[in-house]
């Protein structure tokens, strides 16, 4: 049949009878198969969340936008060396000589100066181990996932920018 | 009179001596990077001969993320992440692996709560992941509703882990020691409940699916893989097991806590087509689902209170030496190479032996003289998942 | 296991010269060391004698430890009864055009994974039914997972690594640089 | 013609059409093909916003989702199939992979860090996988984005 000795496709060619038992087979099956599906109309609750209305409520846990609050952060650059990615960027200074020592929430001194703490959330891959590492707890993941942006820089978070310190009292309790 | 119909016998068909040099040639075809049936950026280059496939040759590499190099560069935790992107559909297996890895060359003690709360979420990864199976395979072969009702259970799985882990598809929750936090006893209650309903879902997929004669005439028969070719291809899993060898490292070589466990081990027995086939590698994922809920709850009635992860040095260095471990991942036997040079901070190479890369390559095998439908199917029935594939 | 399967190995195939290399710590796992140059041979035996089988082969991995380059088949026997696996070793010493017997009439499996190895590592393998590249693209130059691979700043036109998404100027406060270059310094001053 | 009430109302009907009728393209590369998935599944239903219908050929699609890590060999592909998708087309980047090049882009020597080197992005989704949720939000600002576009006044009117 084709002169490119490719295998012939085997097909094995029945009887009448196979004819129709395949006949009555295939519309019985199909028949109980969307029985199954009609009985959805109204054996079961409509599954599908109108998103913009109704919104889930995400578990606790859940790890989404990172939120640095800096009155707590010490600089210790922990979560720069456990960032897989390395898209968090710390600088710290010295702290002039007679300036007083400030307290973190949960008593630890702050003997550095934050200067710059930027994270990249375009590369972030949100896997939480820098907010394990964070001494402070101060590095936390919220529940915010509605933030896509029309150019690429809107991603890369100034966490000392005054708009973002802002949300600080939407997220820390 | 004679009748205008009557011409007596008709002469036979005359070929035109012009057509007698006519050559045909095969066509091919791109399966291409871009193509709904091939589960994401697989290239398959299928010559035809007139519908016919009379050779197909997989191309890879258009999902190669390099996740090796990375390996080289990372430390011991950071490297989780990139194993959990190898397989994203079954990411708490990959985790598993790359975990039981290091902590054979560390030789830490993992408390035995984590040990039962790891092949409780394996299994629970299992369901979610042949669920995924099922409801692309019937996809492909256009039915559409099974793939919302599997897509529709999965959401439950995904949701019971992102309360544990806090993410619903790529975990980071396995941890070098044990698990990164615990479970509620709220939360394995649900478990429990999606246990029970879990049952008549798979149930049910039998009668939507597994026995409708249009599914059962189109994968019967079609893409038979012996079991001698699985052993020449190296293919583990769904597809060994389909071809009627029974072989489940959870049975033969046993890890973590699976001897205590009894649950069995389903393969294709041939019920419809041969052995081997299609529809004898999707029945046994299809019975896998209900073996995982069995170990479930057999698991769950084994907790009992404890810690979750052991004690383990802050920075991780491992003996200088290779290991090599194997774990039965939902799509095959998943094997992780790791070399590690003497108090160096990242593995000096982990080799990831994939089970999909394997049963790609068995495609040109399996290829010639089926209709290029029949090729769709069987490139569905082996469920790659290219992540894994092009690492 | 590895002991017998040595004295096996040296007496069907003797210029094999299997050596047993022990596991140099007690929880890694122990290894067999092999000619390069009989490893066609082997293979042909390992899968087809009676006394110890490996019907499967798992995979090939490569492994670059700078001086020299290694090529570990991890075989394993699917059986009911007897499971066993094995790590075998070959050594290949010149980095320029390191290259192996293709082992792919034994095992097909190994035809995808020698491709790999090749496109990973440079180590060609002779007669291998369809020696190309298999991950990265077929005109990709270097072999990225050695040791001392560079990669290449741009691939036909597309940038791999574009400036301004590296985010330079973050970057010159980011912590790391600062502790390398500390490093240098301690490195040149001592 | 000038940039009067007529234009505008014609261009604001047009948009109001094409915003609600957005076919994407099924063009899944990795993980985040899977959420895409989810998104198009029953739970979080993209059908609501007019673009559920998953169109394999770029003919007939209006919007390509990159969801999921260009590599370079990828790349060549995705500038085709840009280039067959029928005018006006939108591109959304889905996840930090396509966005930036994400985890890989370090020293992910095969990966492209960010589609748009090879394709204009209307709206990037960052998220790695983004939750359906925040697929369907970055869906929402693409069509706050083609609401007020001025496709007819741009042609025909001169001075724009």
């Amino acid at each position: 049949m084709n002169n490119f000795n490719t295998p012939a496709p085997h097909y094995e060619t029945g009887s009448v009878k196979d004819y129709f038992s395949g006949l009555y087979k295939g519309i019985t099956t199909t028949a109980k198969g969307m029985w199954i599906t009609f009985k959805y109309v109204w054996a079961v609750k409509p599954v599908s969340i109108e998103y913009p209305e109704v919104r889930e409520v995400l578990p606790e846990r859940s790890r989404m936008r990172l939120f640095n609050d800096v009155l707590n952060c010490i600089s210790c650059t922990q979560c720069a060396m456990a960032c897989p990615v390395d898209c968090i960027y710390i600088a710290s200074e010295k702290l002039p000589e007679g300036a007083e020592i400030k307290k973190t929430s949960n008593g630890q001194p702050i003997r550095l100066k934050l200067t710059q703490f930027v994270i990249d959330e375009a590369l972030c891959c949100y896997c939480g181990l820098c907010t394990t590492v964070c001494p402070t707890e101060c590095l936390t993941h919220t529940h915010d996932y509605e933030f896509s942006q029309y150019t690429i820089d809107g991603m890369k978070y100034d966490y000392l920018a005054p708009d973002v310190i802002a949300w600080r009292d939407r997220i820390v309790k | 009179m004679q009748s205008r119909w009557d011409i007596g016998e008709p002469e036979p068909r005359t070929i035109n001596k012009a057509t007698e040099q006519l050559k045909s040639e095969l066509l091919t075809l791109n399966m291409g990077p871009q193509h709904p049936a091939t589960h994401g950026v697989l290239r398959i280059e299928i010559w035809t001969d007139s519908e016919v496939v009379a050779h197909a040759i997989p191309h890879l590499g258009y999902l190669h993320r390099c996740m090796e190099k990375h390996s080289e560069n990372m430390d011991y935790r950071a490297v989780i992440p990139f194993v959990d992107r190898l397989d994203y559909l079954a990411a708490m297996n990959m985790e598993w692996n790359y975990v039981m890895a290091v902590e054979k060359m560390l030789g830490t003690e993992v408390p035995r709560r984590a040990e039962l709360l790891r092949i409780m979420v394996a299994e629970l990864q299992r369901i979610g992941s042949h669920l995924m199976a099922f409801g692309t395979y019937a996809l492909d072969l256009g039915a559409f509703t099974p793939f919302l009702y599997a897509f529709d259970y999965r959401e439950k799985i995904l949701r019971l882990f992102e309360e544990v882990s806090g993410a619903r598809l790529l975990y980071n929750y396995y941890w070098i020691g044990g698990l990164w936090n615990d479970w509620t006893d709220d939360q394995l209650d649900r478990v429990a409940h999606f246990c029970d309903e879990m049952e008549e879902e798979a149930k049910k997929y039998h009668e939507l699916v597994s026995m409708n004669k249009i599914f059962v005439e189109r994968t019967a028969n079609v893409g038979v893989m012996s079991v001698q070719d699985c052993f020449d291809f190296g293919a583990t899993g769904p597809v060994l097991r389909g071809a009627g060898f029974k072989w489940d490292l959870r049975k033969n070589k046993t890890y973590g806590l699976y001897n205590e466990f009894d649950f069995d081990i389903p393969i294709g027995t041939g019920e419809q087509g041969v052995p081997g086939d299609c529809w004898n590698r999707y029945i046994v994922r299809m019975k896998e689902v209900v073996e995982s809920i069995k170990i479930i709850r057999q698991c769950l009635e084994k907790l009992e209170p404890g810690s979750v992860m052991a004690k383990v040095p802050k920075i991780i260095k491992l003996p200088k030496g290779e290991v090599y471990v194997r774990t039965e991942c939902p799509r095959g036997e998943l094997g992780m190479h790791l070399v590690a040079q003497e108090g160096e901070k990242s593995p000096y190479r982990l080799k990831v032996k994939s089970p999909c890369f394997t049963h790609v390559s068995m495609l040109p095998r399996v290829a010639p003289g089926q209709m290029i439908a029949d090729f769709v199917a069987s490139v569905g029935s082996i469920d790659i998942v290219l992540g894994e594939v092009d690492r | 296991m590895h002991k017998e399967l040595v004295d096996l190995i040296n007496s069907n195939i003797p210029e094999a010269k299997a050596v047993f290399n022990e596991a140099t710590d007690p929880k890694a796992d122990a290894s067999i060391t092999v000619e390069a140059s009989s490893i066609l041979k082997l293979a042909s035996w390992l899968r087809t004698n009676d006394h110890m089988p490996f019907n499967v082969l798992q995979c090939i991995s490569g492994v670059d430890y700078l001086e020299y380059m290694e090529v570990c088949y991890i075989l394993a026997h699917f059986d009911l009864n007897t499971p066993r696996e094995l790590i075998l070793k070959v050594k290949l010493t010149d980095r320029v055009n390191p290259n192996l017997d293709s082992i792919v009439e034994v095992y097909p499996a190994a035809d995808f994974q020698e491709r790999e190895c090749y496109d990973m590592f440079g180590v060609s393998f002779n007669n291998h039914p369809d020696h190309r590249r298999i991950l990265c693209p077929d005109d990709w130059k270097g072999f990225p997972l050695r040791k001392d691979y560079v990669p290449a700043k741009d691939y036909n036109g597309m940038l791999v690594y574009p400036d301004n998404k590296m985010n330079f100027e973050d970057r010159e406060f980011i912590v790391r640089q600062n502790m390398i270059k500390k490093a240098q310094e301690k490195a040149s001053e001592s | 013609m000038q940039d009067g009430v007529v234009l505008t109302t014609v261009d604001e009907f047009l948009n109001w059409g094409r915003k609600n009728s957005l076919w994407p393209m099924t063009f899944g590369l990795a993980c985040c093909a899977i959420e895409m998935m989810a998104t198009g599944a029953a739970k979080y239903d993209l059908e609501r916003f007019g673009c559920g219908a998953f169109m394999a050929t770029p003919r007939r699609a209006d919007m390509m989702i990159v969801a999921g890590t260009v590599t370079l060999k990828m790349a060549t592909r995705v500038k085709v199939l840009y280039e067959q998708m029928a005018e006006p087309k939108y591109v959304i980047s889905m996840g930090s992979c396509s966005n930036k090049g994400g985890p890989y882009w370090q020293w992910g020597y095969h990966v492209l860090n960010g589609v748009d080197e090879v394709v204009p992005v209307d709206v990037y989704v960052p998220g790695c996988p983004p939750r359906p949720e925040s697929l369907i939000e970055g869906v929402m600002t693409l069509q706050k984005k083609i609401a007020n576009e001025r496709l007819l006044r741009n042609k025909w009117v001169k001075h724009a």
